[in-house]
């Protein structure tokens, strides 16, 4: 439950003064605009990533601003895409000569507003291209992946594409390997509890004790199904079906991983469920890299956690390797 | 007073009402939401409005003008609402121009204000959004005779607009946020249906007192 | 609460496997006990610093192993301090020639078992010091500053003694200054809801609607004073008031700030919040250096936050800026 | 059996009793504990009495020796009674030696325990912790007369404890976790205190099932 506040109206506004306060070392304000860019950006020959969408998920969005990750980051209200003008007032503010990539999790909201910001900055001259997330494989059948939405694969993607863009690849690269990065990244999620938006006294939904919800979303949408509590280990089981029967037909042993909370599922629990997580991929064969047991796309306070598994290769890999410095991911 | 002062009056009106029903029905509108989607609707619709009604505060444009102004200003309540909402209200502004503002003006230019609300969202009748009320109203509204005051017209056509939304319940969401929770969405009407019907209700006392 | 478990009296060994298996990058288990060193350790020559405690906190203690930071963490069980027995195997896996310095929050349990430790240690002639981390305003009166209670605090502590270790410093130099960061360091926090121990059902405590608690542990405890709920602004002068009156007599105008959250508390209220922390700071005629806003130092998941103040000076600035890198805290 | 024989079984039979009672009221020590402490008293004493029992399964050492193994491992469950209570088991170990286990030497071994879990704490009588059960027992085990039998003296001895636990109540806590709360560890008894009654009474009875 959201306490800490003065005028629920001001949330946002509150949220981003505070945070560039706090962070001023890596971001500024986008002067007349909700959103935050990095220290010295525009970096000039370089493509501009853009991440954006609602707030209540940091350090998803602007936590991942800053050099090696994203030029920019475009903060809507809690759970409400932030709007084409302001899109278009944060690309405005970072787009360099080589171009701008629109990278964000895919709900119907952000990409109406990402479109027409989008559909504006082309009119300018802007070379403007969109990869959206569609990490979450609960959110729609195989066949049909470019319906499903994006959770916490947000955050390979966002990394693989700004180091691309740091590195100084063309649009058409940093396009090409964010769309490559999402196509082999898929995540599966359990939620035990909803949370609460600001200003509100009850929660978006509610778990009856003894159950949890499979399959949730990162803005306190209930699961797509409900099922009895299990065990560390048998959610860890099913996590992984999920996940592996998604493998990338051209899959190698290598993936990155990542387990994620959503707000209120303690450290020390998703690393009980982490060794479950470890043993059945070493089992499969599987060699996971560099995971990563951590709070990195949140629903405000929800209880619950996601696995994600991105399946690497040799040009994947550097790219996830290579250095940034943001408020909530530093990699040296 | 011309008919394009009363038009303007009759926005600015109608932006005041439709700002206190949504605001009355802001948990409401939430708890829909949050059935299968986000639970954010009422909030988003009350910024929108909020600050669509600031927007219009300050010049004495006509109808037209001024609800252009309101969409831009809605829009930037972000969400899918904030975009579809904010581009219908721009649209039917463009639309209607300096008028007249006579039933057959207002309902061509509600028509194209459906239009792109249906090529920006991509929803189709039946997908359970906001067009399934709003379609069967600009449809009820075309369908009257055309000798008849905006005002009865607008009456008219209103059951349509409630009976789509409340026919929103039995439908599976395929469209915005909720359509990821397929089946979880049955058994609640589309928050944004329900919120539209306010709208449209707003707009009918609106003219009820300024045209009185 | 505790959702992902296998058998609760398991949680601990789970949970030690799970984050070795995920940070293997950073740390290994200490063969044969409860605790988990860095790659790499023993460092010959330098001082070991070794931090411990309960489990429940993460990232304390076992996210802070690791170069320019502790030797070696020593894990309990929830809420429990490790077992002597177990700070002395650690301790031995990591001990050099140049010395120990253990390094805890200043809590009964922790106290009886580090200091029997530390005699054995003793005795055996491996040079151990101890430096209690004492930063909680709310859990003893001024006078009694070395009866108060270890919470976030832990950090600017760990921090600044891991750098001085790294660094190179005589035992009696890492010593002092840990205990200088720490007589420097003041923390106070408010609580907003308890935390539930694994395996159990009801929280450590409830917080009435309307109410929130002042004074928090990191145990679940709850705070020394109940109190009506206030606004963010409120609540932001509530915690500078209580800090500020404990200024060090030669206090300079640079403070280090840590916005901690306690593991149910959202990011995006805690920018609202460091908002107000901010502003006031700035008005007090202080400056704020590089703060964070975090969850540095959890409580399971209780709901709640604190504030920590630590009064920089030319000595311990450059110790909070090295490098180090450990599983949940990477600077460079 | 010899002597020897009979206070190793008892002090094994009492290792099993003590997890028994302890493990029937986990909830409300930590409960207790939970009103101005950590809440894991419960688990705590759970966890270093089923290492205790582990401890003492595969030997068949005298009472003294299986006191110093219990300790050792009940020691391990950490926290401040993992330390005290896992203290307490090896000190007073360590003064019964090879016995004799009568009333006079067990007393000995006794008031060895409490005082060096009183060194080890620094808490006196009156600081609300489990001093303020053992103390009380002990003190009163040493006044009985020189003639009884050990479980004649222990029986006449319990009511100390409960009486020294049950004041525990009215209490401030200044010493362990509670002590930072201060007034708000008033009305609840000390947690320690009262598993240290549990403890004392699963020993009345181990000895009544052993010696009968
Ligand atoms: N693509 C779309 N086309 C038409 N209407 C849509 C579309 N997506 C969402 N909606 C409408 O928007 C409403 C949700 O609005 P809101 O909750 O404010 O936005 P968000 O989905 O971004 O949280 C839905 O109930 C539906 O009526
Ligand atoms: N310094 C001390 N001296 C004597 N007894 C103590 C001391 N500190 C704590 N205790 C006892 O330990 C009990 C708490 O034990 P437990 O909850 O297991 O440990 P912790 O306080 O580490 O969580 C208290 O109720 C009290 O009886
Ligand atoms: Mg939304
Ligand atoms: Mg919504
Ligand atoms: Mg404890
Ligand atoms: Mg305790």
């Amino acid at each position: 439950m959201t306490k800490l506040y003065n005028d629920p109206t001001d949330f946002r506004e509150e949220l981003i003064e505070g945070f560039v306060a706090a962070y001023g070392r890596f971001v500024r304000r986008v002067p007349g605009a909700s959103g935050v860019m990095a220290l010295g950006a525009p970096w000039p020959g370089k493509v501009a990533l853009v991440i954006g969408g609602g707030s209540g998920h940091y350090p998803a969005f602007c936590g991942y601003v800053g050099p090696g990750l994203a030029a920019a980051a475009v903060m809507g209200n809690v759970f409400a895409a932030p709007s084409a003008e302001q899109i278009y007032r944060v690309t405005k503010a970072v787009a360099s000569d080589a171009g701008v990539l629109y990278c964000y999790g895919n709900y119907s909201g952000d990409v109406l507003n990402f479109d027409m910001a989008e559909l504006r900055c082309q009119e300018e001259g802007i070379d403007v291209r969109t990869v959206r997330v569609t990490d979450d494989v609960a959110s729609a059948p195989r066949g049909q992946e470019d319906e499903r939405r994006g959770i916490a694969g947000d955050f390979f993607v966002f990394k693989i594409a700004g180091a691309a863009a740091a590195r100084g690849d063309s649009l058409d690269e940093v396009e090409r390997l964010a769309r490559k990065a999402n196509a082999r990244t898929r995540s599966f999620g359990v939620a035990f509890g909803g949370c609460t938006l600001p200003g509100q006294s009850a929660p978006l939904f509610t778990v009856e004790p003894g159950r949890m919800e499979l399959g949730l979303g990162v803005h306190g949408e209930p699961g797509v199904q409900s099922s009895h509590m299990r065990s560390a280990r048998e959610i860890a089981d099913l996590l992984l079906d999920a996940l592996l029967a998604e493998a990338p037909s051209d899959a190698g042993a290598t993936v990155a991983v990542l387990l994620n909370g959503l707000g209120a599922t303690q450290y020390e629990e998703m690393f009980v469920l982490y060794k479950d997580v470890h043993r059945r991929l070493l089992a499969e064969g599987l060699s996971p890299y560099k995971p990563i047991v951590n709070e990195m796309v949140t629903s405000l306070d929800m209880a619950g956690c996601s696995l994600t598994l991105c399946w690497l290769d040799a040009e994947l890999t550097p790219l996830l390797d290579a250095p940034c410095a943001s408020p909530a991911y530093i990699n040296c | 007073m011309g008919s394009s002062e009363i038009a303007g009056a009759v926005v600015r009106r109608w932006l005041a009402l439709a700002l206190e029903v949504i605001t009355a029905h802001e948990e409401e509108l939430g708890r829909l939401d949050a059935a299968a989607g986000d639970g954010d609707h009422g909030a988003t619709m009350v910024r929108g409005l909020r600050a669509a009604n600031v927007a219009v505060e300050k010049t004495s444009d006509g109808a037209g003008r001024l609800l252009i102004e309101a969409g831009a200003a809605f829009s930037d309540a972000g969400g899918a609402s904030g975009a579809l909402i904010g581009a219908l209200l721009s649209s039917v502004g463009r639309a209607l121009g300096e008028g007249p503002y006579d039933a057959a003006t207002v309902t061509k230019a509600l028509q194209a204000g459906l239009s792109m609300v249906m090529r920006l969202g991509k929803a189709q009748p039946g997908d359970k959004t906001l067009i399934d009320a709003l379609k069967p109203f600009v449809d009820a509204l075309a369908a009257q005779p055309a000798d008849q005051s905006l005002m009865a017209a607008w009456r008219a056509a209103l059951p349509a607009a409630q009976a789509g939304a409340a026919a929103t319940r039995e439908m599976v969401a395929r469209r915005g946020r909720s359509a990821k929770l397929g089946e979880r969405s049955l058994g609640h009407p589309d928050p944004g249906a329900t919120s539209l019907v306010y709208l449209l209700q707003a707009m009918e006392a609106a003219l009820t007192e300024e045209c009185a």
